[in-house]
C-alpha cells in the first residue's frame, strides 16, 4: 500500500537462520500497524552492510531502520548518520557499540535494542555449568569457541569464566572451535578432544557445536547423558535433547521473540516512545536457563 | 673480442657443453653448426646470461667479466634472439620491441618518442610492421621479425641469431644474411647458429662445429664446403640432401579433391588434388594462406563455400575428429602451439589422437599402446631414452620426429605436413624427406608446405602456388622449376 | 640411497607429509590410536571427494569455485525431497541430479561461452546459493525419516560409509585420470588446448565434462555432510571450496593446468588433517594455530615445489 | 556509427556499465542524485584503492589472496599505535609500513621462491590474520583521539577524503601502468616471464614489487575504512579480497596475467556499484537479488569477453 511507513531492515545476512525466524515475527507486527519492511542483505560482509545504510539514507523513503549490525563499535557511525537523518534505529540481535556486557542501546538517540548481550549469555552458560558440576569435584568442562579470538566469543567466553571463577571445583580442561557453520565443526572438535584422553564431565557451546559433540560422543560409543552438554540458542534439536535426557541443559534462545519485541519496539519509536534495552530472555520462564525440570515450558523458535 | 675458455654446461645428468674454447671477433660472422642438442643454443645462451656455465671463464675485450642474468649481458652490449620465440603475445609490437629500452623523460615512458625511436629501426633495417599489431595475432614469419627487430634496436656489440631464418621464407632469409653482413661491416661480432649448410657457407667468417657438446673444430668459412660441414656435422657421409624420389603414382582417383574452397580474408578459390602416393607441394610466400587452407581441409578452421572431398566422400562439418577418424593426419607449423604438451611423456604425446584403438570398457589398454608407439617411433627414427620422459626433454628434431611417429600411428591416408622440418639438423632433416617419401610409397596422399624452395624442388611430384590466398600456378613434370614456382608465388605481387 | 632421494623429489609432498605423520605419532599422546585415525577419515571425507574431481578440473585448466555453493544447495534438495516424500533414494538422486545440472549450467558457460571460470563460476555461486535459499525457505532442514542420517553413518568393517564413499570416489577419480581416454583428454586439455584440439580433442566438452563431475562430487559431499551433522541450512559460505582447493594446490597440481595427480590431493588433505588434528591434540591456541599453520604450508608447499622442480 | 562500434568493442566492460547506469537513472528514483553518487563513492572508496593495485599485481600474472588479512591487520596496528601515542601520523605509518612488510613477505615468497602465488598467499592470510588477534588483544580497537576518524571523512569539495584518496590512488597506480618502465615490465612479465626474464627484466624485483604496492594500498584502504567506522576488530573475514577481486576481473583484466588495465578495473567496480545500489534502491528480495546478480555478471562478463575477443 502506498500510504504504509516504510521500514529498513538491514540484515547480517538473509541466509542465517536465526535471524529468518525474526524476520517472520517482524513482518507480522509490521503488518498489523500499516508497516512495510524492505530487507537489505550484507551477506555478512561490513563494507555491503555499509554501503546498504547509506542508501537507505540516501533513498529518504525509510521512517526507521532495524539493524542487525555485523561489526559492532564499527557500525556506531552508521547509526549517528541514520539518527542524524531523522530517522528511528532500532538494533536487532548484535549490540551496536563496543560493550558486549549489556543489551542498552550505546548510541544516544537509539530507540531500542532487542539481544541477549554475549557476555550475558556466557554468565547463563555459567551458571548452567555450575548446575551440572554440583557434587562433582573436580568437574572438568570442555568449552567450544565458535570462532576464538573475535570480540563476540571473547566476551562470551569472560561472561562465562566470571560466573564460574568461584567454583573451585569447576575447570576448563579442554578448548575446540566450532567456526559457527553446523554440526561440522563441533563433531570434528569433539573427535579431536576425546583423543587426548582427559576425562571431562560437561560440555558447553553454541547448540550447533554441541549438537555436533552429541553426535561425535554417540558415534564414539559414549551413553547419552554420560558427558553434560549444555548449549546455547534454545534451538530444536536442543529442547529435544534436553526433554530426552541426551543434554544436560540449553540456555534458551528467543528469535522470533525478538524479532517481534524489535518491531514492536519500532511501532513505539515511531508513536514517539524509547523503549531502550530489550532483553527477550528477561520475559521467558527462568530467564531462560533450562534443564530437563523446567524444559516443558519452552517451545523451541527455530531448528538451529 | 669475447672468448670463453673451458666453459662447461651440464643440466642435472645432461652435458650440454664439455670444455669449449672459443673466440669470437668483432666484424666478424662466426657460425654455430651441428646436430639437434648439439649445445649451439646453450653456448648462446651462456654468453646472454640465460643460463649460468658450470664452469669456465668468459673475458671481454681480456677483462673476466661474470654475467649472472641475462641484464648483465645487456650491459655489455651483447644480445641476442632465442631460438624458441619469447615474445609477449598479449602486447604489441612495440611494446615487445621497446621492452627495456623505452625513452623516458621525468621518469614517464615519452610513448611518441618511443615509437619514434622503433620505427626508426624499422626503417633503418628495412622490416615494416604495424607497432600496435598484437603480436599474438601476427603469423609466425611477422613475430620473428619482432624478435629480430628486438635485437637490432639495442646498442650491441656481439649479436647472436640462434636460427633465426627457421621460420623466414626463402626471400626473408636473403634479405636477413645481406642484414647481417653489414652488421658484421659495421663492426659488431655475430654469432650465427642455423641448420642450413648454404646459408652458412655464404654469410660466415669462421665456422665452429660443435657434436656431444664437444668443440669439433674451429675455422675460416673458406676452407669448408657442403660436404665437409655435413660429415662434420654427423659423422657421416651423404650423396644428397633428398632421398631418391619414388615413382609418381599412376591416375588413380584423387584421395583428396578440393574444390573452389573460400574464407573471407584468408584465401578464394582454392582448388587442389592429391592422389594416393603423390607429393604435392603447396608452395607460396608466408602469408599466402598456406597454413589457412591446410587447416580449413583439415576440419581446424571454419569455410565459407567450396567442397572438401575425402576418399570420393564430402566432408561436410568442420569437426576435426572426423577427419582424423577418415585418414587425415597433419603436423602444424608450430609445434609448441599447436602440437605438443611439453609437459607430458612421450607415449601421450603420441597416441592422443588415436587412443580409441587402445581403448576398451575397461579403460586404456596400456599395453598395446606401449607397444604401437614403440613401434611407431621406431619406424620415424625417433631418439628417446624411455617413452615416460617428457617431451620436453628432447631436442628440437626429435619433436618433430614425435609428430610424424604421431601421424604414422593412426595410418592415414592423407598427412598434410606444415613446415616439417623447421629447426631440425641436417641429419634428421635427411631422415624426415625419407620418411615423406617412404609414407608416399607406401600409398599416402602427402600435402606437404614449406618455404624452403630446395624442399619443395627435391621432394614433390607436382606443386600447387599460393599467391595472395589464391592458386597461381599448378606446376608439374617439365613446367616444376624453382623459377616457375617463385614466380608463380610473387605474381599477387 | 639414491632411489629413496629420487622417490622424495617426486614425492616430495608425501615425503613432508609422511613426516608430518611420523613427527606427530611420536610427540603427540593419542594420535597414534585407531580411533583417531577412524576419524580423521571420516572427517576428511566430504573434502576428498570434492577435492579428486577438483583435481580434474583443475587439470583440465579450469577453477571451479562453485563446489561451496553446489556443496550447501544440494543437500537442501535432497532434504526438501526427503521431507516431502519420506524416500531417501528420491532424495539422493534429486541432489546428484541437482548438482550435475548445477555443473553443466557452469560448464556451458566455461566452455562454450569461454567466459574466466573464475568469475563465471563466481556468478553461478550466487545463483546456486539462491537456490538453496529457495529450496528451503530460509530456514535449516532436519531429515523426517531414520535412513537420512545412515547414509554417511553406517559402520562398515569399523569405517564410516562417508569414508567408504570418499575412497570410492578417490579411486573412480584417479582411474578417469591415469587409465582411460577421457584423463588423457583432461591432461591434453590443460596443458595446450589448441594442441588438443588439433588432436581431436574435443576441447569444450572435456572441460564442461569435468565441470559436471565436479558438482556431482560436491553434491555427494554435500548430501554425506548433512546426513552426518543431521541437518542442512542455506548459507553464503565459501569456506569448504577454500579447504577444498587447498588441499588440492598443497598437493602440488598446479593452477596453471596440464598437470597434477589425484594421489598429490590425497596428500596434501591428510597433510592439512594431521596438522589441524595435531594442533587440537596438542590443545594450541588457533590465534598461534594460524601463524603456525600459515607457516607449515609455506614449508611443505616449497619443499615440494623444489622437489618439482628437481625430479624433471 | 562505426567508431561507436568500434569504441563499443574495446570497452565492453565500460558500455555495459554505462548502459547500467542509463537504466538505474531512468528507472529508479533517488539513483540520478548528487547525493547518491556521493554514497557510492565513498563506498567504493576503499575497493578502488586495492582494485587498482590488485589489477597490477594481476596483470604481472599473480594472485594475492592476503589482501583481506592486510586490510583486517593493518588497521589494528594503527589503531594500537594511535592508543599508545595518540599520534595519527605515527599510527598510518606504522599501519603503512606494516602493509609494505607483508607484501615484501608475499613477494619474496612468491618471487624468490617461486611457491604458487595463490596458495602462498592463502597461508600468508593466516599469519596476518594471525597478527591481527595478536595486536589487538583480542578485541575490538577505536581511536581515542578526534583525528583519526578525519581521515576517511573530512568532507573536501562536497566529497570524502577517502574518496579523494581513492582518485589519487587510482591515478597512481595508471601512470605507474602506462607511463612507467616498471608498469612496461609488468606486462611483459605476466604476458612471458621468461622472455621478460632474457630481455633483461628483472622479474623477481617486478613481482615483489608489485605485491608490496598491493599490500601498502590494502593497507592505506584498510586503515580508511576503520577512520569511517571509528573501529577495527580482529577476524578471519576473506569478503574484502572477493569485492576487490571481483571487481579486477568484471572490469576484464585477465587473471592469466599480460593483460589488464586499470580503467577497467573501475567501471568493474561501478558496475558492481550500481547494481546493489540499484537492487538496494528497487528494494528486491535478497533471495533473488543472488540469482540476478549472478546472471547480469554473466552477462557483463560475457559481453566484455565476446568484444575483447572481437576488437582483436
Ligand atoms: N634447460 C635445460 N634443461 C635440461 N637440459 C637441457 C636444457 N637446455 C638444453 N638441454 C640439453 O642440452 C643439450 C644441448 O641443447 P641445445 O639446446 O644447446 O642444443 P642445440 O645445439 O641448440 O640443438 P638444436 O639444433 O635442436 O637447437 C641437449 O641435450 C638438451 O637436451
Ligand atoms: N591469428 C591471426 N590473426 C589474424 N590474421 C592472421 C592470423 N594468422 C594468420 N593471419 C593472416 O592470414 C594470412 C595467411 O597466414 P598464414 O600463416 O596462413 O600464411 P602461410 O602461407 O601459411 O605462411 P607461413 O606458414 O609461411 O607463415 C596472412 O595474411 C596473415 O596475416
Ligand atoms: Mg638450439
Ligand atoms: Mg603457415
Amino acid at each position: 500500500r502506498a500510504d504504509d511507513i516504510q521500514v529498513a531492515y538491514l540484515s547480517a545476512s538473509s541466509a542465517n537462520t536465526w535471524l529468518a525466524a525474526s524476520a517472520v515475527e517482524m513482518q507480522k507486527v509490521a503488518a498489523a500497524n500499516g508497516i512495510k519492511i524492505t530487507e537489505f542483505d550484507a551477506q555478512f560482509d561490513p563494507a555491503k552492510q555499509t554501503a546498504q545504510m547509506q542508501d537507505v539514507i540516501a533513498s529518504g523513503k525509510y521512517k526507521g531502520i532495524v539493524f542487525v549490525a555485523l561489526t559492532g563499535a564499527g557500525a556506531i557511525p552508521d547509526v549517528q548518520a541514520a539518527l542524524d537523518a531523522g530517522m528511528q534505529v532500532v538494533g536487532l540481535n548484535q549490540v551496536i557499540g563496543a560493550d558486549l556486557t549489556t543489551s542498552d542501546p550505546q548510541v544516544k538517540g537509539m530507540a531500542a535494542s532487542a539481544m541477549a548481550a554475549p557476555y550475558r549469555s556466557g554468565e547463563r552458560l555459567g551458571k548452567l555449568a555450575i548446575k551440572a558440576c554440583e557434587g562433582i569435584d573436580p568437574c572438568s568442562v570442555v568449552y567450544i569457541f565458535g570462532i576464538k579470538g573475535i570480540p563476540l566469543d571473547v566476551a562470551m567466553r569472560q561472561g562465562f569464566d566470571d560466573t564460574i571463577t568461584a567454583h573451585a571445583n569447576i575447570s576448563v580442561v579442554a578448548e575446540g572451535e566450532g567456526k559457527y557453520l553446523g554440526p561440522d565443526g563441533g563433531i570434528a572438535a569433539t573427535q579431536d578432544i576425546l583423543q587426548l584422553n582427559k576425562p571431562f564431565q560437561v560440555m558447553v557451546g553454541a547448540d550447533q557445536s554441541i549438537q555436533g559433540a552429541a553426535i561425535a560422543l554417540k558415534d564414539a560409543g559414549m551413553a547419552p547423558g554420560s558427558v553434560k552438554l549444555i548449549g546455547l540458542g534454545g534451538s530444536a534439536p536442543a529442547l529435544a535433547g534436553v526433554a530426552d535426557g541426551s543434554w544436560y541443559g540449553d540456555v534458551f534462545g528467543a528469535p522470533r521473540d525478538e524479532g517481534r519485541l524489535a518491531m514492536q519496539a519500532m511501532v513505539d519509536a515511531l508513536n514517539g516512545k524509547m523503549d531502550g534495552g530489550i532483553d527477550p530472555l528477561t520475559s521467558v520462564p527462568d530467564e531462560g536457563l533450562i534443564t530437563k525440570d523446567n524444559v516443558s515450558k519452552f517451545t523451541a523458535q527455530w531448528n538451529g | 673480442m669475447l672468448t670463453l675458455s673451458g666453459v662447461s654446461k651440464h643440466f642435472g645428468g645432461v652435458q650440454a657443453l664439455i670444455d669449449i674454447d672459443i673466440a669470437f671477433e668483432a666484424g666478424r660472422v662466426h657460425a654455430l653448426v651441428g646436430e639437434n642438442g648439439a649445445g649451439k643454443s646453450t653456448l648462446g645462451k651462456l654468453i646472454l646470461g640465460i643460463h649460468r656455465p658450470s664452469a669456465g671463464k668468459v673475458r671481454l675485450d681480456g677483462h673476466e667479466v661474470a654475467i649472472h642474468q641475462p641484464a648483465d649481458a645487456l650491459g655489455l652490449g651483447l644480445v641476442g634472439i632465442a631460438q624458441e620465440l619469447s615474445l609477449m603475445p598479449r602486447s604489441s609490437v612495440l611494446d615487445n620491441i621497446a621492452l627495456g629500452r623505452e625513452v623516458t623523460r621525468h621518469g614517464l615512458v615519452d610513448r611518441t618518442a618511443t615509437l619514434k625511436a622503433v620505427t626508426g629501426v624499422m626503417e633503418r633495417f628495412d622490416m615494416r610492421l604495424d607497432p600496435h599489431a598484437i603480436v599474438g595475432t601476427l603469423p609466425v614469419a611477422e613475430r620473428q621479425k619482432v624478435e629480430i627487430l628486438r635485437a637490432l634496436s639495442r646498442d650491441a656489440r656481439l649479436i647472436i641469431f640462434d636460427e633465426p631464418t627457421a621460420r623466414l621464407a626463402t626471400y626473408q632469409a636473403k634479405q636477413l644474411l645481406t642484414l647481417i653482413r653489414s652488421l658484421a661491416a659495421a663492426g659488431k661480432a655475430v654469432i650465427y647458429v642455423s641448420h642450413f649448410l648454404e646459408e652458412i657457407l655464404e654469410v660466415a667468417d669462421t665456422i665452429t662445429i660443435l657434436r656431444n657438446g664437444r668443440l669439433i673444430r674451429t675455422g675460416p668459412a673458406a676452407a669448408e664446403t657442403r660436404e665437409t660441414l655435413v660429415a662434420g656435422v654427423t659423422g657421416q657421409n651423404y650423396q644428397s640432401q633428398f632421398p631418391k624420389r619414388s615413382v609418381p603414382p599412376g591416375g588413380s582417383a584423387p584421395v583428396l579433391r578440393v574444390r573452389d574452397l573460400s574464407s573471407k580474408g584468408l584465401f578464394e578459390g582454392v582448388d587442389l588434388n592429391v592422389h594416393a602416393g603423390e607429393i604435392v607441394g603447396l608452395a607460396g610466400l608466408v602469408g599466402a594462406g598456406r597454413s589457412e587452407v591446410a587447416h580449413a581441409i583439415y576440419g581446424a578452421a571454419p569455410v565459407d563455400s567450396g567442397t572438401i572431398e575425402f576418399d570420393g566422400k564430402a566432408l561436410t562439418r568442420r569437426s576435426i575428429r572426423q577427419r582424423i577418424d577418415a585418414g587425415m593426419a597433419i603436423i602444424p607449423e608450430s609445434r609448441r602451439d599447436q602440437a605438443l604438451f611439453l609437459a607430458r611423456p612421450i607415449l601421450e604425446n603420441v597416441s592422443l589422437p588415436h587412443l580409441k584403438r587402445f581403448s576398451n570398457w575397461l579403460g586404456l589398454r596400456k599395453r598395446a599402446e606401449k607397444q604401437a608407439v614403440t613401434a611407431s617411433c621406431a619406424d620415424t627414427s625417433v631418439k628417446y631414452t624411455a617413452l615416460g620422459d617428457h617431451v620436453d626433454t628432447l631436442s628440437g628434431g626429435n619433436q618433430q620426429k614425435i609428430l610424424f611417429a604421431r601421424a604414422a600411428l593412426g595410418r592415414p591416408r592423407l598427412l598434410i605436413a606444415d613446415e616439417p622440418t623447421r629447426g631440425v639438423d641436417v641429419g634428421a632433416k635427411r631422415s624426415i624427406y625419407e620418411m615423406i617419401v617412404r609414407l608416399a610409397e607406401q600409398g599416402e596422399a602427402i600435402l606437404l608446405i614449406s618455404s624452403e624452395i630446395e624442399e619443395i624442388m627435391g621432394l614433390c611430384h607436382r606443386v600447387v602456388v599460393l599467391s595472395r590466398g589464391r592458386v597461381a600456378a599448378q606446376l608439374s613434370g617439365q613446367d616444376l622449376t624453382e623459377q616457375a614456382v617463385m614466380q608463380a608465388a610473387f605474381s599477387g605481387g | 640411497m639414491q632411489t629413496l632421494l629420487r622417490f622424495a623429489r617426486a614425492y616430495g609432498i608425501v615425503l613432508v607429509t609422511v613426516l608430518l605423520f611420523v613427527l606427530l605419532a611420536t610427540t603427540t599422546e593419542g594420535f597414534a590410536t585407531l580411533r583417531n585415525f577412524r576419524n580423521i577419515l571420516d572427517q576428511q571425507s566430504t573434502v576428498l571427494i570434492a577435492a579428486s574431481f577438483l583435481t580434474i578440473a583443475t587439470i583440465a585448466g579450469n577453477f571451479d569455485v562453485s563446489v561451496s555453493a553446489v556443496f550447501v544447495a544440494t543437500p537442501l534438495v535432497a532434504l526438501a525431497v526427503e521431507n516431502a516424500t519420506g524416500s531417501v533414494p528420491l532424495a539422493v538422486l534429486a541432489a546428484v541430479l541437482t548438482g550435475a545440472a548445477m555443473g553443466l549450467f557452469n560448464g556451458i558457460i566455461v566452455a562454450r561461452f569461454r567466459i574466466n571460470s573464475f568469475i563465471a563460476t563466481l556468478a553461478t555461486s550466487f545463483m546456486f546459493f539462491g537456490v538453496g535459499y529457495l529450496v528451503s525457505g530460509r530456514s535449516l532442514l532436519r531429515p523426517i525419516g531414520q535412513d537420512y542420517p545412515m547414509l554417511a553413518r553406517t559402520q562398515i568393517l569399523g569405517l564410516t560409509s562417508s569414508t567408504w564413499v570418499s575412497f570410492l570416489m578417490v579411486i573412480v577419480a584417479t582411474i578417469l585420470l591415469t587409465r582411460t581416454r577421457f584423463g588423457r583428454n583432461v591432461f591434453a586439455t590443460g596443458g595446450n588446448p589448441e594442441a588438443a584440439r588439433i588432436a581431436g580433442v574435443n576441447v569444450p566438452r572435456v572441460q564442461a565434462t569435468t565441470f559436471v563431475l565436479l558438482s556431482t562430487a560436491a553434491a555427494i559431499a554435500g548430501v554425506l555432510n548433512s546426513s552426518r551433522s543431521l541437518s542442512a541450512q542455506p548459507s553464503d559460505d565459501f569456506s569448504f571450496v577454500f579447504s577444498v582447493l587447498t588441499a588440492v594446490i598443497v598437493g602440488g597440481t598446479s593452477i596453471a593446468g596440464g598437470q597434477g595427480a589425484v594421489w598429490r590431493t590425497v596428500a596434501g588433505a591428510f597433510f592439512l588433517a594431521f596438522l589441524s588434528n595435531g594442533f587440537n591434540l596438542h590443545q594450541i591456541d588457533p590465534i598461534w594455530q594460524r601463524l603456525i599453520e600459515g607457516m607449515v604450508i609455506l614449508i611443505a608447499v616449497g619443499v615440494d615445489a623444489w622437489t618439482q622442480r628437481n625430479s624433471k
